[in-house]
């Protein structure tokens, strides 16, 4: 049984390479921390997000997933966070469905000028996943060392 | 299996202040397909670099991990030493270890790990890289406008300057579009023909300009650089080449009855017609509809009193195939048809017009030589009703309005009204608006002229019904800031009916594949950052096909766009972004999903044979990426059903290994 | 009455064989019970005499196997739908699966389907059915006739029937009927409406049956990918059998989401499971939601409508708004 | 009837000197009057009213005395329509057509008094010859 009080979380965050990414380069710039459990992996474009990737990442033990791309109306595409808005909705709903708990997705929208905002809500994120505990309802245990 | 080396970067103490750099390299030294790892105190520098350059060739590396700092700050740098060193420098791939690691975490322990998975993570992804090489195509010297408006015109001259040819395709028989049928322009009221003509004959007379005037584009091919186009130009029956303008035959035509449609068919043409004086090209054409000699074989009596013998009654339609590098639409807004207003009782009584007919109303050059009479009776009205958005901000029936601000009505109701109290100062005119919009310069002051030197009543509030009654018009509106209703005898009501796109511009759209909006107005690249862009490459916007505009703000679209055109014409070859979309033919289903969502049309489909594996063949209909047009975005990727769209750089197995990565703690 | 229509049937069949508007027939044929008709190739009028079937086992929907029929060079294919299985048909229409120049569809009523799964639940031991409109009498092996109410053995998705009126036609055999009212997101919103603990384990109790056969995915009609991403070692999930207990959840979130605005919820991958599972309830989850989110869309109403993920409105719900929204309802 | 008000309105506007065509309907003028709640006419509706020639139940209202003259419209008008001395012109137009308060320099012999300061004649001479 995993002690709660030192659980890490394992959280996977992806970012579009235009305004989230960015704003995740603004914080570090600025120095305003974040925890280390949080680990980027950028994408051109929210919709390059595949559902695959995150059901993927929650198989392999992720805690929580977090998608970040432009604000609606401002994305570098013109319209992929529109259809990635549309997709995670369906996803997240089906995962709510099925019983996974909900604060382990997110859909932030994050500005490369936003480098507070990213900061502040990979914090919480961190904070509401931590409160969850493991991923114990999508994990493949194959894959567990 | 890839060889690959890993360089992590001190960056002075901005990384090894928190980051063990040596146990990071030390760490990614056993990872799969690693054969080489260093740490050195500055990567970017010269050094670090020839430090890279040197490990490539001794270690004969085929990709390269460099721990450091964002790749939004020196991928391009890091890509261009591995170029230099013979790796292609798609096989690079940057952990971001300094933005996203040392600087945000105080703990040397969890930083380390932290850098030492981010390490992990760039080198699951190298391993999958495979080299991309950006494509090269040729760019025509040549660009296409589509519209003859004051955007259409504006644009060509100032490509045309820059000295590349231009082709200007308008499907009316001249050039200058709605503001050749204005009368002033606000906010400094001088003459619409005074400024423009001049404009209409520069176009005629630049040598690298050509005019399709009577013409359309019934066909686009092609992507930026190498479109190509069919432009279809409409038989006119007179040769243009000979014709002279000289006019007679259109003042001998028998056919007299035929609606002079640059007048909004307040008086008549004759079959055989020049729009207007000052046309450009100034040459006849003669209307197949109403051409006696055309319909029945008879007449024939502008060939006879033509001196030059530019009637052709066997004229056909032509079509004219043509390469372009850039195309420029500039298609321009008609306003919205009055139609189903019938509280405005527009198709009840000649005397409620349109503001695009009072324009022509009061121009010199209209149907009464510019005196402000009646169109029922000719007689001077004395109470006029000028009504502000009509069909604009509708959003409640999408039949009748537009939900959108028409943008420019405010400002000519302003000028119609200055202009009526300044010559006829014994009438009353009344405006009612719901709000009175002037953001530009000079435009306020514009309408507060209005309001306060020349006494126009501007009304809060709207017209709820107009009924003819007698010869009069009976207004009924309300005054909000009175807080009643008003009740107005009136001799003319003019409507400013909202503007939309014109019609040819969905065909166009889809022609060219550029997006719209929801109204039918051609959507930019970026709103705010590439305003005169469509998101289709190569294909650029002027003047209102991209939403409603004023004369200046037009003229400026118009050369921004001819500014962007340019830059374009300037490159003997395009060099494309190799991270682009690629199908599996073979896994394609042909469902056209990924065209449906893709923002850039970058995306056909065809129907291709192939050999099965019992040795028949199956014809399926399968997707292909022009590279040239595709910007990378991925939306594709997770729109097709079968995975058979991969985006290049950015793989479905390459995101995998990564969360693979970072998950295998 | 069964006996009447497929005589019809056959005999509309014959006369478009025979006529030479079409080479061949797909229709349903006899399998080795009474009770499972199966989709068949009819190629003469001795074929269709002895081997055509139809009636309240006339389930299969036949849309998918004309992608592969249309793809062949010899004429057209004659092919009988019921309701439902025409919007599965434009559908695959609207993607370009099919060649609709190459197919005649003749449109059959349906009364709805028995389910034989229900059926052998009610009486076992089948060895003949009679269907009138109230009652099915099964002649069974061991306890002699046995008499259960039609209703009680109709399938699910009959009893929810979302429609009786056909999309795509071109000829029509019997009557025309129109769209019907139904309740088919019910049980989804009893899903909803529970706690997420509830919800978790009536899934793992659901999902964790799975042999991972791939019938539901193979019976599909809007499952037709050249390769499906199972079967494809590059695309990252490729996997033939549950080894965990994720893999099965994993399996059916993307099958389900792979036909997301797609699914017409003709209801097939139900039918097949031989393990039960409620799978329609995971499609169905997601067109209620296309319908709560973004306007109602039926896959397969008209050709060539846009599916809801491959279009968006500027002012579409966000996603943490779109997961709390049943909260309210609840 | 239709003269009548013609020349009240332009006696309003010659007494006060204020031009109601600047006005563009911002209503700071009445967000900033103190006795706003006590009127039926509030100043902006003064000028509008003025403007549009409804004299009639301008005149008759209580709205124009509840008017305590302290020139914040004045102060804060974006226009510099001057609103309190459009009030204060109707005020007196009201006062005249009764016949009264109208102060010829003939008057003003029979008023003096050693009491009465001579800088309030003034005024009133100003204000009521107007």
């Amino acid at each position: 049984m995993q002690d709660v009080t030192n659980f890490k979380p394992l959280i996977v965050a992806f970012c579009c390479n235009w305004c989230s990414y960015a704003g995740a380069d603004l914080a570090g710039s600025n120095r305003l921390a974040y925890p280390a459990d949080v680990k980027i992996i950028r994408v051109p474009c929210s919709c390059r997000v595949n559902p695959m990737f995150i059901l993927r990442a929650f198989q392999r033990g992720a805690d929580g997933v977090i998608i970040c791309g432009c604000h609606p109306g401002d994305c570098h595409y013109t319209s992929g966070n529109y259809y990635a808005r549309r997709r995670m909705s369906l996803l997240f709903s089906m995962l709510d469905y099925l019983g996974i708990e909900r604060d382990r997705t997110r859909v932030e929208w994050v500005s490369a000028a936003e480098g507070a905002k990213f900061a502040a809500t990979m914090n919480d994120f961190v904070e509401k996943v931590t409160a969850l505990g493991p991923n114990k309802r999508l994990e493949d245990l194959r894959c567990k060392k | 299996m890839q060889r690959i080396g890993v360089f992590v970067c001190h960056c002075g103490t901005n990384i090894a202040g928190t980051v063990d750099v040596v146990a990071v390299a030390e760490a990614l030294k056993n990872e799969p397909g690693v054969v080489h790892s260093a740490e050195y105190q500055y990567m970017c520098s010269q050094a670090g670099q020839d430090l890279i350059k040197a490990a490539i060739k001794e270690h004969n590396l085929s990709g390269i991990v460099v721990c450091s700092c964002s790749p939004r700050m020196h991928e391009a740098t890091f890509r261009k030493t591995a170029a230099a060193a013979g790796l292609n420098p798609y096989m690079v791939e940057i952990a971001n270890i300094r933005e996203q690691c040392s600087w945000i975490h105080k703990d040397m322990a969890s930083g380390t790990e932290k850098a030492i998975i981010l390490g992990k993570a760039a080198i699951a992804k190298v391993n999958l890289n495979t080299p991309l090489t950006p494509g090269e195509s040729p760019v025509t010297k040549r660009a296409l406008v589509i519209g003859g408006g004051i955007a259409g015109i504006q644009t060509a001259l100032d490509i045309a300057d820059a000295g590349f040819p231009v082709d200007i395709v308008e499907t009316k028989p001249t050039i200058g579009g709605k503001m050749a049928q204005l009368d002033k322009t606000f906010p400094t009221l001088d003459c619409a023909a005074c400024i423009l003509t001049p404009k209409m004959v520069d176009v005629a007379q630049n040598e690298k300009i050509r005019i399709f005037s009577y013409s359309e584009v019934v066909d686009v091919r092609g992507f930026v650089g190498n479109f190509d186009v069919t432009i279809k130009k409409r038989a006119r029956y007179v040769k243009e080449d000979i014709c002279t303008g000289c006019g007679l035959c259109t003042e001998k035509c028998p056919q007299k009855k035929v609606p002079n449609e640059f007048n909004l068919g307040m008086d008549n043409r004759r079959a055989i017609y020049i729009p207007f004086a000052q046309a450009v090209p100034k040459v006849a054409t003669i209307d197949a509809d109403y051409c006696t000699m055309l319909k029945t074989g008879k007449c024939g009596v502008c060939a006879k009193v033509c001196t030059a013998g530019a009637i052709d009654y066997e004229a056909k339609d032509e079509f004219i195939e043509e390469k372009y590098g850039a195309v420029v639409v500039a298609t321009g807004f008609n306003p919205i048809s009055m139609d189903k207003f019938d509280e405005f009782a527009y198709n009840q009584s000649k005397d409620v017009i349109t503001s695009l007919e009072f324009e022509r109303l009061t121009n010199a050059a209209g149907p009464t030589a510019g005196k402000l009479l009646r169109p029922s009776d000719g007689e001077h009205p004395h109470t006029i009703v000028f009504v502000q958005c009509v069909g604009s901000r509708c959003e409640a029936c999408a039949e009748k309005g537009k939900e959108y601000c028409s943008k420019i009505c405010c400002m000519y109701t302003a000028k119609h009204a200055m202009l009526t109290r300044d010559k006829y100062p014994d009438t009353d005119v009344y405006v009612f608006y719901i709000d009175v919009r002037t953001p530009g310069k000079a435009f306020d002051e514009f309408y507060r002229r209005a309001v306060e030197e020349y006494g126009v009543h501007y009304i809060k509030g709207m017209v709820g019904k107009v009924s003819p009654e007698g010869n009069k018009l009976k207004v009924q509106a309300s005054d909000l800031i009175a807080g009643k209703q008003l009740h107005i005898d009136a001799d003319l009501v003019v409507l400013a009916a909202a503007i939309e796109p014109d019609k040819s511009a969905r065909g166009l759209a889809t022609m060219l594949t550029a997006s719209m909006d929801t109204n039918d107005f051609f959507t930019e690249a970026h709103p705010k950052l590439r305003p005169v862009e469509s998101p289709t490459a190569g294909v650029f916007l002027s003047g209102t096909c991209q939403g409603p505009k004023d004369i200046p703000e037009t003229v400026s679209q118009a050369g921004a766009a001819a500014s962007k055109v340019i830059g374009l014409l300037c490159k003997d070859k395009l060099t494309g972004n190799p991270c682009v979309a690629q199908s599996d033919e073979m896994m394609c289903n042909g469902c056209s999903s990924c065209e449906r969502v893709c923002p850039y049309g970058a995306i056909t489909y065809s129907d291709k044979e192939f050999r099965m594996p019992d040795r028949t063949t199956k014809i399926r209909r399968v997707a292909s990426v022009n590279p040239a047009v595709c910007q990378g975005c991925g939306a594709c990727t997770v729109a097709c059903p079968s995975g058979a769209m991969d985006l290049n750089g950015f793989k479905n197995n390459q995101i995998m290994a990564e969360v693979d990565a970072i998950c295998k703690m | 009455m069964q006996e009447v229509m497929r005589d019809k049937l056959v005999a509309k069949a014959k006369e478009l064989l025979t006529g030479g508007v079409v080479t061949r027939v797909l229709g349903w044929k006899r399998g080795e019970f009474c009770y499972d008709l199966t989709p068949g190739i009819f190629k003469s009028a001795d074929e269709l005499d002895k081997e055509f079937d139809f009636g309240d086992f006339a389930a299969p929907n036949l849309s998918k196997y004309l992608i592969d029929e249309t793809r062949k060079e010899d004429g057209k294919v004659a092919v009988f739908m019921k309701p439902c299985d025409t919007y599965s048909f434009n559908q695959l229409l609207t993607e370009h699966r099919i060649d609709r120049e190459k197919v005649y569809v003749i449109g059959v009523p349906c009364e709805g389907m028995i389910d034989n799964k229900k059926l052998s639940a009610a009486a076992d031991g089948i060895k003949n059915v009679a269907v009138d409109y109230e009652n099915v009498v099964v002649e069974t092996l061991w306890d002699g006739n046995v008499t259960v109410p039609r209703e009680s053995v109709l399938a699910e998705r009959c009893l929810n029937c979302k429609s009786k009126k056909h999309v795509a036609l071109d000829e029509l055999v019997g009557y025309e009927d129109e769209i019907t009212e139904c309740n088919r997101f019910d049980e989804v919103a009893r899903l909803e409406a529970m706690t997420p603990e509830e919800r978790f384990e009536f899934w793992q109790g659901e999902l964790s049956r799975c042999i991972r056969c791939n019938a539901c995915r193979d019976v599909c009609p809007a499952c037709t990918c050249e390769k499906c991403v199972f079967d494809n070692p590059s695309s990252g999930v490729e996997s033939k059998a549950p080894s965990d207990s994720f893999e099965e959840k994993m399996f059916h979130i993307i099958r389900a989401f792979h036909v997301t605005g797609r699914c017409t919820d003709c209801g097939e991958c139900s039918r097949v499971c031989p393990q039960n599972i409620p799978l329609h309830l995971l499609n169905r989850k997601f067109i209620k939601d296309i319908n709560e989110l973004w306007g109602e869309y039926q896959a397969g109403a008209e050709v060539g409508s846009r599916a809801p993920l491959v279009n968006y409105t500027f002012d579409d719900m966000e996603p943490s708004e779109a997961v709390e929204r049943g909260d309210k309802n609840a | 009837m239709e003269n009548k008000n013609e020349r009240r309105r332009e006696e309003i506007l010659r007494i006060s000197g204020v031009n109601p065509r600047k006005c563009m309907k911002c209503g700071k003028c009445s967000a900033t009057c103190p006795s706003y709640d006590e009127m039926e006419y509030h100043p902006h509706e003064f000028v509008y009213m003025v403007e549009s020639g409804e004299l009639a139940p301008l005149l008759e209202s209580k709205s124009i005395y509840k008017c305590l003259t302290c020139f914040a419209c004045v102060e804060r008008c974006p226009r510099g329509v001057e609103p309190a001395k459009l009030i204060e012109a109707v005020r007196l137009t009201v006062i005249r057509e009764k016949g009264a308060n109208h102060l010829k320099a003939d008057d003003i012999p029979a008023k003096l008094d050693e009491e009465i300061p001579q800088q309030l004649l003034m005024s009133a001479f100003r204000k009521y010859s107007k």
